[in-house]
């Protein structure tokens, strides 16, 4: 990877956004309990633009990736793809689950072509694609195995390759490294920037780590919880590669877990106070 | 069968041949299809120009159902469901062209049930094929002639309409007293469950003639084809004719293709035994469908209006075949 | 419901659509369907397509209901069929959720019983008529021993299966929490299995209904199997017919009354969509 | 299998556990167990239980089956219900499962057809006999008809729950990569109905063998369901439990070597144990 | 929560361990290809301790964690717990499984009591043991709902709720706070501990996540993948409360994740060195 110091996002205020979500509410009425997951969250993300959701648990990062991946409709507000009202799921945005949703019929192979079959990829075209991607998550080995027979880790690896095969033009992760070790962690993170840098897709990319945050965006939206509202947004115009342990990916990641105080419902706050 | 007797029925070329669909129950009431279709005289008779087809059933309403649907042309069924079927159809769909059994219904007595005398009967448990068949209409007809009623008429003879196959069991068990049933039914409760015979149906009849089994044929079919009609009463007739001559061996060959039709024998003693009980006739016995048609009407079995049976009978052909071999016509 | 502004710019088809949103909209449009059917009836009939002894008009099926209705013979009819089936049935499913939840946790009992229960299974009812007039003489007991063995073995099977279609998961939840085997039969296996066996439970439903008809056949006691029957032996279609939409309505009926709502419950509850 | 030395020390009930791990040990067992039952038959026959009339003996009963095979009418019967069973079963299966899944996937369809479909499932397949002749004459296609209807609607309400039973989260991941109408059906809900459906289509199957045997009632044209007919008729107990026996084993066969092994299949590959 | 120095494990050699996995390998055979998850592999845990399982994905973690439950077998080797030899699950053994498994027909509280009830724990205790731990794990706004109502998060932490609420003698967690955001992440790493050390209870703990385990425990073991073995052991013998910035705890979590590198299978080190 070679550093790669453009100022890749001068004016993007000018510029019109690829993805607008524009006043966006949730509420689930269930039965017994009715639940504002999302309240007023509005935001743009730009074309090529590599931006991170952080929020407590609970707070509408699924319910919102969802949102804009069109697979949930939201009760006001709406959302713009690329200028268009996102009606529902299409093909240009493609949404890494937070649970390992592999089909169980199929093998870790035939799972990672699955995107690819879908869109008439060639056949040739496929079985190279797959065979990269599958090279990417270290699964090259484990090509016939059912999801059940995986570990949990592996499975999720098994959905990253997935995703990352079609080659999407927006790319929604939610928690995609949260069952990975160290590790494999750091090299999916580099892999996937690597990635982005290479086809200039857009990413949106919730996680739970600040400092993978800090590492990997160009933008990081913290969120409130009860109901999920956005906070603030923190810029991250560090040049790249990042190292995970340089003093300005560690300031970013303390800005973010400053701003990540209290975010939770009001009168929950722990017990006893966490040291960081 | 007459093997070597000469086709008595020139065709003539141009003809298209006819399809005769003919129904039958690989039954003992139904001997002259199981003996004449055994032995090829329905087919030599018919000739080349009707191509005969046949269709076994095992109930009435179903060879009904067949021939409304126009799956079938032709059948011998016994005279309720005739009736029915004209009645329903309002005598658009069939008529009887002759007859073919009568007799063969027994009254049958557990020994141990201590029937003795009709009065006897009071308290007692019945069964009758079908509710409202031609046994069920007889049984109760026959209660209400000796001052007795069945429970659903307020009276205290428990009637049960019930399949034949369940009374047999039922009698071996004990749990039926009597029981009111056709042939080889009959024949069957005295040998296989020691019943003992109470009375043959024939002893309430004149001259012991009472209506067994109808040759029946769609009117649609009588209409367009009555030269295939006619060569199939004469096949009837001659079959008649040769089973009334030699009894012994028809029985041979009726119970040869009942286990043909159905893949299980009934044993040719049984068959034998089962036609004493029988007469092999082409007399419709007309008076008795009309006594019985009475007696199911005014036992509600037949609608709300009084059944017109006028056009039921289309005997012509019958007599004119009748009148060919020098036997006496029916009358209707 | 619908705005009627709305309306004008909508094609029929949604208009329908729209409809079954709205539980009280979905019975609207099952009624235009059903409409719909008695239509294309009332047409087949007029234009002679089968001679009207074998399809009688809508008309003088309606007529032969209303008689019976009104002259109580159906709703005599109906009842008595309900009642034995209900009998039957229950003990059908209590039966055979044992027998069934015993074959899927042993596999002893699986090459066994099981085996024997699956052979049992592929024999029509009328196979139990004589063995039913046998041990029972021919009452009560008897039919609903008829429709209890048509619906027994489908229910185990379906239990069976659904017992194995657990995800192992969810025992092993069981099992880490020192469930004993009673325990797990309660609070794992039991709950686990009814989105499968509700399916399961609606068509040995249908069996038990089934056979209850085939029962009905030993003997003239009334029940809607024997309507069927007498309207068959009197060649009445009008009477066949009508028997055929009562039995279709009872069906209709205990669907939503009893089996519809299970399914949903037990769906919904687990978040499976009913749409 | 067994090593003979850790056989001593266990209790046969321990052997006979042992023996079900092997697919060949299960056959065992199972033979062990029917050799069992009819033991147990053969003593209710020698203490009179019943007579003999109405229970017949294991060695009359067999004498029949041999003799019934010997001469060619069992082999034929079963060829011919078995022919018959396999064109009406296929089609059933082929419309159920686009029935099914139509309505499972269309609310306006689910609330017109599928409670048509609904109610259908309820009808006794003696119901559908009028309808066969006079539609088809008497030919196989009648029978074959009458089977068809007979599992049809099963079919369709087994596919329509096991489409609603498909975890939403599998729909997502279809639609995320774009798929089309038909290629969510292809490989989405097809693939994700499997398990449930498996059942859903043995049990359609014992419909459709069950409705066969009433079918074959239309005529006598052989058939197993003809044999049984005539046992009853004959009052030979014999040719009844005979006929039983070949019908539960035709069941059996037909459960190891399709359902049994589908269901095995389907289970197998997503990780849900089959024990 | 009060400093706590005790020498708490003092002379542990001598003591009789309440858990030794002794020799344990799992071999999974399957239809396709056969995997080696576990190999040979052997450990102690004594009564009152905390110990933790770091490794790569696919290594075997969430396999030990199962055969020590009870729920699977070795295929060579034992366990033994309490000097019995483990021969199936059991109430004394709770396992926290990696993937948010609920019962989907019960509520948040109704699975939360769910231990409780199989233990015939009296009603009142139930309820307010159940009450506790759902304030624990921040839920109690939320019991009616039902698992699919709630977030992945959420999920978890009823499990970790329902857990806790049967105070095992040893607990079994896997990759428990994985997908929890940093803030409730510690502050349930804090209530552990102090459930931990009030009920004296042990603990057999996976995590990917190097800092949490140099927090929570008495010892690391370091396994390497493929097959799985154990690669070394490291105690971490720093006092209680700990820090999770404080430089002791940062210097054992530098030193896990320098034992870390290279544990995957040979051959599969990533293309780019990740820069740690
Ligand atoms: N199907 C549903 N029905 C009812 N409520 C729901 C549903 N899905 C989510 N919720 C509620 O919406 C809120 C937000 O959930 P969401 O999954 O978006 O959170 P999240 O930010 O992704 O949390 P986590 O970090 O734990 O994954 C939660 O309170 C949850 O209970
Ligand atoms: N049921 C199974 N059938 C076949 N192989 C299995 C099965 N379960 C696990 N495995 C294999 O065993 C190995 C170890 O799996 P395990 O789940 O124990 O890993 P893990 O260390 O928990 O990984 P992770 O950190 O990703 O959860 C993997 O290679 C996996 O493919
Ligand atoms: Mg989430
Ligand atoms: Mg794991």
């Amino acid at each position: 990877m070679t550093a790669d110091i453009r100022p890749r996002h001068a004016g993007t205020e000018a510029r019109k956004p690829l993805l607008a979500v524009q006043g966006v509410t949730r509420r689930y009425e269930g039965n017994r309990q009715a639940v504002t997951a999302l309240e007023d969250v509005s935001f743009n993300v730009f074309e090529g633009e590599f931006v991170c959701i952080v929020g407590a648990s609970g707070g509408g990062k699924s319910t919102l990736l969802n949102i804009v991946a069109g697979l949930d409709a939201p009760d006001a507000g709406h959302t713009l793809f690329d200028g268009e009202h996102v009606k529902g799921p299409g093909p240009d945005r493609v949404l890494v689950f937070q649970e390992a949703a592999l089909l169980p019929w199929l093998n870790v192979r035939e799972n990672v072509e699955f995107g690819l079959k879908l869109r008439h990829t060639l056949l040739a075209d496929i079985a190279a694609k797959a065979e990269r991607c599958l090279e990417l998550v270290h699964l090259q080995d484990y090509q016939k195995l059912h999801p059940h027979e995986l570990s949990g880790g592996m499975r999720q690896r098994v959905q990253i390759a997935r995703a990352l095969a079609v080659e999407p033009r927006m790319l929604l992760m939610d928690e995609p490294f949260a069952a990975l070790d160290v590790q494999t962690r750091e090299r999916l993170q580099d892999e996937l920037q690597e990635i982005w840098m290479r086809t200039r897709s857009t990413v949106l990319f919730v996680t739970h780590n600040v400092r993978e945050a800090a590492v990997l965006s160009d933008r990081v939206i913290v969120m409130t919880s009860s109901p999920g509202r956005v906070k603030c947004e923190i810029p991250v115009p560090l040049p790249r590669p990042r190292q995970m342990d340089s003093p300005p990916v560690t300031g970013v990641a303390m800005w973010i877990r400053a701003e990540l105080q209290h975010t939770g419902p009001a009168g929950k706050e722990p017990a006893i106070a966490s040291p960081s | 069968g007459g093997e070597g007797a000469a086709s008595g029925q020139a065709v003539s070329g141009r003809q298209q041949a006819v399809t005769l669909r003919l129904g039958y129950f690989p039954n003992v009431t139904h001997a002259q299809p199981l003996v004449g279709l055994e032995d090829g005289t329905y087919a030599r008779v018919l000739g080349d120009g009707a191509k005969l087809e046949t269709k076994t059933f095992n109930s009435g309403p179903s060879v009904i159902e067949a021939l409304f649907a126009g799956a079938i042309d032709a059948a011998y069924i016994g005279p309720n469901p005739a009736i029915t079927g004209y009645v329903q159809s309002g005598g658009k769909a069939l008529r009887i062209i002759s007859g073919a059994a009568s007799g063969g219904a027994l009254f049958v007595v557990r020994p141990g049930a201590n029937i003795n005398a009709p009065a006897d009967l009071a308290k007692k448990k019945v069964t009758t094929p079908q509710i409202g068949n031609t046994q069920d209409v007889a049984l109760r007809a026959y209660l209400a002639a000796n001052g007795l009623k069945s429970r659903e008429d307020g009276g205290n003879v428990t009637v049960l309409p019930t399949s034949n196959a369940n009374t047999l069991t039922l009698f071996q068990k004990g749990d039926i007293d009597a029981a009111w049933v056709p042939e080889p039914w009959g024949t069957r409760l005295i040998q296989e469950a020691g019943g003992k015979l109470f009375l043959d149906e024939r002893d309430l009849w004149p001259n012991g003639d009472f209506v067994t089994t109808n040759l029946i044929v769609s009117a649609g079919f009588l209409d367009k084809h009555p030269d295939v009609v006619e060569r199939l009463l004469k096949a009837h007739i001659e079959t008649t004719q040769w089973i009334n001559a030699n009894p012994d061996a028809a029985a041979q060959i009726a119970s040869k293709r009942i286990e043909a039709d159905t893949g299980a024998a009934l044993s040719v003693a049984l068959v034998t035994a089962s036609w004493k009980n029988l007469r092999m006739t082409s007399d419709p016995v007309a008076p008795s469908l009309r006594k019985s048609t009475d007696d199911a009407f005014a036992l509600g079995f037949l609608g709300t209006t009084k059944p017109d049976l006028k056009d039921i009978y289309a005997l012509d052909l019958l007599n004119k075949a009748l009148a060919e071999k020098g036997l006496p016509p029916v009358s209707r | 419901m619908l705005h009627p502004a709305n309306r004008e710019a909508m094609t029929p088809y949604q208009v329908f659509r729209r409809m079954t949103e709205t539980r009280a909209g979905q019975l609207g449009v099952f009624v235009l369907f059903l409409a719909l059917l008695v239509a294309i009836w009332q047409a087949l009939y007029s234009l002679q397509v089968w001679p009207p002894y074998t399809l009688p008009s809508p008309g003088s099926v309606g007529e032969t209901l209303w008689r019976n209705t009104e002259n109580g013979r159906i709703p005599r009819a109906v009842g008595v069929s309900i009642r034995r089936l209900a009998i039957g049935y229950a003990l059908s499913v209590g039966a055979g959720i044992t027998i069934g939840s015993f074959t899927a946790t042993s596999r002893l009992a699986d090459s066994t019983v099981g085996k024997v229960v699956l052979g049992m299974q592929s024999l029509p009812s009328v196979a139990w008529l004589p063995l039913a007039v046998l041990w029972f003489g021919l009452n009560e007991q008897a039919i609903i021993f008829v429709a209890f063995m048509g619906s027994l073995f489908s229910v185990a099977i379906s239990t069976n299966s659904g017992v194995k279609s657990i995800p192992p998961l969810l025992r092993q939840v069981g099992l880490t929490y020192g469930a004993s085997r009673w325990q797990m039969y309660r609070h794992i296996i039991v709950p686990g299995m009814m989105p499968s066996l509700a399916g399961g439970l609606k068509l040995g439903w249908s069996f038990a209904w089934r056979s209850l008809m085939a029962g009905e056949l030993l003997f003239a006691g009334l029940g809607l199997g024997q309507m069927l029957e007498r309207g068959r032996d009197l060649n009445d279609m009008s009477l066949v017919i009508a028997t055929m939409l009562v039995i279709i309505s009872v069906g209709l009926v205990m669907d939503q009354l009893i089996f519809g709502r299970l399914e949903h419950w037990v769906l919904e509850r687990r978040g499976l969509s009913s749409k």
